[in-house]
């Protein structure tokens, strides 16, 4: 028989029910709380062209689109310089428009320089400002303003730099590391006019003196699209590279041969080569016997001067090594000798002469002058180098990174803080936002009209043209527009137009441009490239589009314009002209003393823990995967900084294992090096082959008032040599820190 | 009754002592709560792992208290199977600790899950070629046996309890004792459970350790795959189990005052088990070792110099001084072999094997055949505070066990000349 | 049934890590700190590693993904079939069955699959540069290469809706479409008119750890002469 | 101590109940959408996604002037209750103006678990699967849906594709 429930068992158990239940609504809503928002928009898969803006290279790109978003970067296919290739930095540059540190909108300063504090103002009292300042700038006379530009070249950035000059500005810009650096050494020996371009690809035999080709040459993917293809081509020899470079870098890794010289050495070792090569008569007779120029006295010259052994015993190099090295030059049956974009102008001189000598120049895997590209003016602005000590009253920038490459010899901070009043115009938080008085957030490339003229690096003269792939995510303005407006205030007679300039009116009109040319067509596929090209040559031209409506809207779709038709011997046609090659006469050898490694204690030593050091000459170089040093907001890039030797997230210092070994270092100990100016830390990676009285630091832009990434970087290598002597090699004292 | 009365007195009555030693355990044990909570909240990344040293402090203790485990279970039983009549003082305290410790085992697994949510996956979707798979199986036929093994010989202890008590406790032993008269029949009936249990049990135990030990042995990494590890592991876990116990018996003879039953033969008897255990371990980590370095294989031999010479000789050679060469020297000595003597032997032993466990298992890690980017593996704050809240709260739950049921067995006391006139 | 291979040719590799970029942003892999990267918990399904060939300069770059191998040592010590080769020769993983043991990473003598230490983050508007067609793992479990399986179910897709069969070029991997040195081909190792098949039997041709016996379907050409 | 036992016993087990057993609460969606009164145009008609895509998508208000040329009467009613759609800004816009712009707040009701990756188009285009085999029949719904008509789960889906032969690899759907 059952018991009867009681009163108060009733209750309990209803409450414990009851409890239960409240607990388990409690559960709900807090499942029903993590369970996770639904990120995207529901939307299908798009297709965005776009151009990548990470170096001069321009290439074409593609954004896959979810719902209006883009999630991610892909080479475009129908782009001839990448062909559906993208870099590290390239599909990297999505993560720099989704920053979380971007600027939001317009700001203006509200505390000291530097101490970040900001506040929010609405664009037309943003161009108020800017425009009040530049008006009393140029009252008082220049040099009053000043506009620094980012390396690029197009139509936009001249457009950029007549809007800055039609209010009396001066413009700067870097020149940039394409061939075009190599431009006035070419001419100089050559004749030609033209950007040089070396035949990678077809080439049996490369020679190269620092050129790092499979980091950041010239126009970087189409570098290492064409290293894939010199070394393992379809039904082809597999091509030989020796690569002399101080250290050992990515492309040396790649090398057959790698030899370790000094940049300011390997200028000898050339023209060592070259007096082997004359010597033993082993130059490509053909062009040499036609247009040989003043070969006889650079002959009389090279020859007594640069014997294997003075070469040798001034570079370090063996005799035998030397006189192999020209041997197997010539021996090959396409030999090339390439040079890096920012080369002193001797070595530049000296890779030119080697070319010269065995017959590279018009040749199938040599030298050939890269298509002219059309009614291009040229950069008018002045170099950045040419800053000097000058103190402007206002200073315009379009994006810092000019400043974070290692050549660049004027210091942003210095100019920043001598001026008045600084106007950013970068989308990013970055250097100048230090100094900034006001910041006019641009917009990031994925939301911006496109007009590039990409590097010299394949046969074709081209232009990477696009729309924006996005909406502006943020409130942000286009940078030309933002200049034209400025100037409009002003009231410079030029702008006064009826339609307000802006990159998509300069982009729209390079098109119909390129309408009227009649020649050449929309990015396409190989397959009708090729076609084009074959038209062009018999004489053809076959429209792309019916009306210049639809040619717009195929180049815009297709991301850029192509002219394939490409004209070899340029080179022999101006030397028939001009009568023969000029060779820059070589300097006799400088003595150059090899360093002496002594270890010794280091200025104030006992303090900070400082030990004994080593003085070593420091080189200093730009890691693959932050070429140009171009944004620091991409996260990616800093995790895969070193690989497959040193550490993600910090710059490293590469040192000669006996050397190391000296010093008590091993690889992977953190070391301090200390210069004149100053003290960085890096962690230490041994490298076999290295100079022993070398110190090679990586430089990894360390920007302290940036993003959340790019501050937390420690040890500029930029800092060691800023202001140390920049005549001679800098020392270094490097010890465990 | 009265005779056993020092056996049966501390579990009526707690004093002060225990009181302050429980609320200082019971403190460390809700730290490591709290730490455990802070894991589950940040994931695993609060702990001092890392790519390619995914094992550490967590695995290490799981093998050594699965060690300990075979204290009790495997000794008593081969014990009682050959009639050691001095065993039995001692079987109860290392069947406890037996029981006890496969907890901690267990739990310093469900520790190192990265999802301790989906642990029942393992059951829900098992796959019968992993050694993981085994270890489950085998532990929990393990737990089971030697809990049925603690419990059968306790059923008269606790009827014994039953009539001395009132309250919450009688009730309680009244349920345990299941009806024990100690009838002749019931008397046969549970001789015969014990036996048999007895010798089930140890197949189960050896089955155990030899499962743990594929963990790492089925594996082809450097210094895991290897054919010895089965009975490497096994006689490690025996020697670490004599060691536990002879541990534990020194400080239960000291706090309650069992002179009288944990007599100087007793560690005499384990200390030279201890010593055979010794020897065997040392045999074994000579041949495992010597294999390894005459092969000169270059990826065994980065493991095997990382623990003679490099960043992990200190735990190497600690370990074998702490499990050879100490006990050795002790146990090897009747003059030694006290019970300080087996007690100092023991508690080394015990250090030396958890010492043995982490050189297992993080060297290997360490060394990994990919040419991958390694790191220092220093276990964190989390780590080390589960760790000591694991044995807190097994010196806790011993504690406790000692306060409801009698340490030492009274009925096999009973005929034989173990009872101490003392006592009475 | 095709068996998906991955050819690379290190001769024409050059460690530009461009494959990295493309696997982390295709497959939603996070970011780290530096303090976690220290730590070895940097999530990477594709790195570089240092790989020493004689009569080099020095050691190259390989680029080490999973392997995929024929005898994966992961998957037979997974408690729970989370990890486990399909029918088609990818290793997979499947997330809400992974209980996080760590087991297979511990096995795995590539020291190719990764584990979430942490919940994954993206720091403000990143979360949208997510790929939907990726799962979000969750901390606590392993996750791998998958030779960008979800690209197959998308060209599978693709290919019926047009009616016709997958074509080779229709199914590769992030980190192969994007090689700027055309380093990588991607295909069905079992086709014998396929480029995979012809290039994994070329004379360069090797398999890491070969020894182990754990037959990768990576196949690295050799670099040199 | 057993009562209490009891006790907990019995609230853990109504919690459970109550977390696991009860079907999800209703959700209020911004339109009184009557699916019976659309049946003329099939699914795909508003849901686009499905066809084309992973997502079916829920439609905008610009897929509504496909056919209405004016508000339909329970937008009128939600319109004159004020600004419940986003877009509004408390003026009257025109519906035109109103269906370009508005994005209906509308609040997703079946959904999966984020690790299932399940695709719209293989179902729908591919496999030519029937929208009511996994959303229930839709024709009789006079409402927007305020909670997931069907119950979702693994063993549905892997019978389904036991008998039509379609992949049962578990990273077919789970990556």
């Amino acid at each position: 028989m059952p018991e009867p429930v009681t009163r108060r068992e009733f209750l309990s158990y209803s409450g414990a029910a009851l409890t239960g239940v409240t607990l388990g609504q409690l559960g709900r809503q807090w499942l029903a709380s993590t369970t996770p928002a639904v990120v995207h928009a529901s939307g299908s898969e798009v297709w965005a062209t776009s151009v990548c803006r990470e170096c001069p290279a321009s290439c074409g790109l593609r954004a896959r689109m979810i719902g209006g978003v883009p999630v991610k970067l892909e080479g475009s296919p129908l782009c001839p310089i990448g062909r559906g290739r993208l870099c590290a930095k390239g599909q990297a540059s999505l993560e720099s428009y989704f920053d979380p540190d971007r600027l939001i909108g317009p700001a203006r300063r509200v505390g000291e320089r530097g101490a970040g504090r900001w506040e929010p103002i609405p664009w037309p009292k943003a161009l108020d400002l800017v425009t009040a300042q530049i008006r009393e700038s140029v009252s008082a006379g220049r040099p009053g303003l000043v506009a620094l530009a980012v390396d690029e070249d197009g139509p936009p950035a001249d457009a950029w730099s007549d809007a800055w000059r039609a209010i009396g500005a001066r413009t700067f810009r870097t020149p940039i590391d394409t061939a075009t650096r190599l431009r006035p050494r070419f001419e100089a020996l050559t004749g030609v006019n033209g950007d040089p371009m070396f035949d990678l690809e077809r080439a049996s035999h490369v020679l190269s003196f620092g050129a790092p080709i499979v980091e950041t040459w010239l126009s970087p993917v189409w570098a290492q699209r064409a290293f894939g293809r010199f070394r393992r081509g379809p039904s082809r020899q597999r091509g030989r590279l020796v690569q002399i470079d101080a250290r050992r870098s990515a492309t040396a890794r790649k090398a057959d041969e790698w030899l370790s010289v000094l940049p300011e050495h390997q200028a000898l070792l050339a023209y060592g080569i070259a007096s082997v090569l004359l010597r033993e008569d082993r130059v490509q007779r053909g062009l040499l016997d036609e247009f040989g120029g003043n070969l006889r006295e650079f002959q009389r010259d090279v020859i007594p001067h640069y014997t294997p052994d003075q070469v040798a015993a001034a570079t370090g190099i063996p005799v035998v090594t030397i006189l192999r090295l020209g041997r197997d030059l010539a021996d090959s049956p396409r030999p090339v000798v390439v040079v890096a974009a920012d080369a002193n102008n001797s070595l530049i001189d000296a890779v030119f002469t080697l070319n010269a000598l065995i017959g590279a120049f018009d040749r199938p895997g040599g030298v050939f002058v890269a298509p002219a590209s059309i009614d291009r003016r040229g950069v008018e602005d002045e170099p950045l180098e040419a800053l000097g000590d000058l103190k402007p009253r206002v200073v315009a920038l379009a994006d810092p990174s000019p400043f974070r490459t290692l050549s660049a010899s004027p210091d942003l901070g210095r100019l920043l803080e001598g001026a008045r009043f600084v106007v950013s115009l970068s989308p990013y938080l970055d250097e100048t936002a230090a100094f900034a008085d006001l910041l006019l957030p641009t917009h990031t490339p994925l939301e911006s009209w496109h007009c590039a003229v990409p590097a010299p690096a394949v046969a074709a003269e081209t232009r990477s043209i696009a729309m924006p792939a996005v909406k502006p995510r943020l409130d942000t303005a286009d940078r030309l527009s933002l200049v034209a407006s400025i100037a409009r205030r002003i009231g410079a007679p030029e702008q006064a137009t009826d339609e307000p300039i802006s990159t998509e009116r300069i982009a729209r009109g390079e098109i119909d441009r390129l309408w009227r040319l009649r020649r050449g067509g929309p990015y396409s596929v190989v397959y009708e490239t090729e076609w084009l090209e074959q038209l062009e040559r018999g004489g053809w031209w076959a429209p792309a589009a019916e009306s210049r409506e639809d040619f717009t809207n195929r180049i815009l779709q297709a991301g850029g314009w192509i002219d394939p038709y490409f004209q070899a011997g340029q080179i022999e046609q101006s030397l028939r002209e001009r009568r023969g090659l000029r060779f820059a006469l070589p300097v006799a050898i400088p003595a150059v003393p090899p360093a002496k490694i002594e270890i010794k204690p280091v200025d104030g030593a006992g303090r900070d823990g400082f030990g004994k050091g080593a003085t070593l000459r420091l080189v200093t170089f730009t890691p693959a995967v932050v070429s140009l040093a171009g944004n620091p907001n991409q996260p990616v890039i800093y995790e895969l900084l070193g690989q497959p030797d040193a550490a993600p997230w910090q710059p490293w210092a590469e040192l000669h294992p006996e050397t190391a070994a000296r010093l008590g270092i091993e690889s992977g100990h953190r070391i301090r090096i200390t210069s004149r100016v100053a003290t960085i830390e890096a962690m230490a990676v041994l490298v076999e082959g290295m100079l022993s009285d070398v110190v090679a630091v990586a430089s990894v832009p360390s920007v302290p008032g940036a993003g959340r990434w790019a501050r937390v970087i420690e040890g500029d290598a930029r800092s060691l040599v800023a202001l140390a002597d920049p005549a001679g090699p800098c020392l270094v004292v490097v010890a465990r820190a | 009754m009265s005779e056993h009365e020092a056996i049966v007195a501390p579990i009526l009555q707690a004093g002060p002592s225990f009181r302050r030693w429980a609320a200082a355990l019971g403190a460390i044990v809700v730290w490591a709560v709290f730490a455990w909570v802070w894991q589950l909240t940040h994931g695993l990344g609060v702990t001092g792992l890392g790519r390619p040293i995914y094992w550490g402090l967590y695995i290490t203790n799981f093998v050594f208290f699965i060690g300990v485990s075979h204290a009790g279970t495997l000794i008593s039983a081969i014990l009682r199977i050959v009639h050691a009549e001095w065993r039995r003082p001692i079987t109860r305290m290392a069947e406890v600790i037996t029981v006890l410790v496969l907890f901690f085992g267990v739990g310093n697994v469900l520790f190192d899950l990265g999802r301790p949510d989906r642990a029942l996956n393992v059951i829900k979707h098992p796959h019968f070629r992993s050694p993981l798979l085994w270890d489950v199986a085998s532990i929990s036929v393990y737990l089971t046996a030697s809990s049925i093994y603690l419990y059968l010989p306790l059923i008269p202890d606790i009827a014994i309890l039953r009539e001395r008590t009132t309250g919450w406790r009688r009730r309680l032993y009244t349920r345990l004792a299941v009806g024990w008269t100690g009838a002749p029949r019931q008397w046969a009936r549970l001789e015969r459970a014990i036996s048999v249990m007895a010798i089930l049990v140890i197949p189960v135990a050896v089955s155990v350790h030899t499962v743990v030990s594929w963990v790492f042995g089925m594996t082809i990494q450097p210094m895991w795959h290897s054919t010895i590890f089965g009975p490497y592991f096994v006689v490690g876990a025996i020697f670490s189990g004599i060691a536990a116990i002879i541990t534990a018996m020194v400080i239960i003879r000291r706090v309650y005052g069992l002179e009288a039953y944990l007599r100087p033969i007793h560690f005499n008897n384990l200390g030279i088990l201890l010593l055979v255990m010794c020897c065997l371990w040392f045999y074994f980590t000579f041949a495992e070792y010597l294999t390894t370095w005459y092969g000169q294989e270059p990826t065994e031999l980065a493991v095997f110099t990382s623990k003679m010479t490099g960043p992990f000789a200190p735990y190497f050679w600690a370990m074998v001084v702490a499990c050879f060469i100490v006990p050795f020297t002790i146990l090897a000595n009747p003059r030694t072999r006290t019970v300080t003597g087996t007690l100092v032997a023991s508690i080394s032993v015990n250090i030396g094997m958890w010492l043995e466990r982490f050189t297992i298992v993080v060297p290997s890690l360490s060394h990994p055949r990919a040419p991958i980017h390694t790191f220092v593996y220093i276990p964190s704050w989390v780590e080390w505070s589960l760790m000591a809240g694991c044995f807190a709260a097994f010196a806790l739950l011993y504690m406790g066990f000692t306060k409801l049921f009698p340490i030492v067995s009274i009925w096999e006391q009973e005929g034989t000349d173990a009872v101490p006139a003392a006592a009475a | 049934m095709p068996r998906w291979g991955l050819v690379i040719d290190l001769d024409r590799c050059t460690g530009c890590q461009a494959c990295v970029v493309a696997c982390k942003h295709e497959n939603n892999v996070p970011f780290s700190t530096p303090a976690e990267a220290t730590h070895g918990r940097l999530l990477t399904w594709i790195h570089l590693v240092p790989a020493e060939t004689p009569g080099r300069v020095g050691p190259s770059a390989l680029p080490l993904m999973c392997q995929h191998c024929d005898r994966p040592p992961c998957t037979d010590v997974c408690p729970t079939s989370a990890t486990y080769l399909s029918p088609e020769g990818i290793v997979a993983q499947v997330y809400p069955r992974c209980i996080g043991c760590r087991y297979c990473t511990n096995a795995c003598p590539y020291s190719v699959k990764v584990f979430n230490w942490s919940s994954p983050e993206w720091p403000g508007a990143m979360a949208e540069m997510r790929n939907p067609d990726v799962s979000l793992r969750p901390k606590g479990i392993v996750e791998k290469c998958t030779f960008c399986h979800h690209r197959l179910m998308l060209a599978r897709e693709r290919a019926r809706d047009e009616g016709r069969d997958l074509a080779p070029d229709d199914y590769v991997p992030a980190c192969v479409q994007t090689c700027p040195a055309e380093a990588m081909t991607f295909g069905d190792l079992d086709d014998p008119h396929g480029a995979v098949a012809a290039l994994a039997n070329n004379p360069r041709a090797f398999r890491l750890m070969e020894e182990l016996g754990t037959k990768p379907k990576v196949i690295y050409l050799r670099e040199g002469e | 101590m057993a009562r209490a036992l009891l006790l907990t016993a019995v609230a853990a087990i109504s919690a459970a109940i109550w977390v696991v057993l009860l079907p999800p609460a209703a959700v209020d969606q911004p339109i009184p959408f009557d699916h019976a009164k659309h049946t003329e145009v099939t699914c795909v008609a508003c849901h686009r996604g499905a066809e084309r895509s992973a997502r079916a998508g829920i439609p905008e208000v610009a897929a509504c002037l496909n056919c209405h040329a004016t508000p339909p009467r329970p937008v009128e009613v939600v319109l004159s209750a004020g600004p419940a759609l986003p877009g509004s800004d408390g003026q009257k816009p025109t519906w035109d103006e109103l269906a370009r712009r508005a994005r209906p707040a509308w609040v997703r009701v079946t959904r999966l678990p984020d690790h299932v990756m399940f695709s719209h188009r293989r179902h729908v285009t591919s496999a030519k699967l029937d929208c009511a085999s996994c959303h229930g029949d839709m024709r009789a719904r006079r409402d927007a849906l305020t909670s997931a008509p069907v119950r979702l789960d693994m063993n549905a889906c892997l019978s389904c594709h036991k008998t039509e032969g379609a992949t049962e690899d578990c990273v077919a759907c789970h990556r």
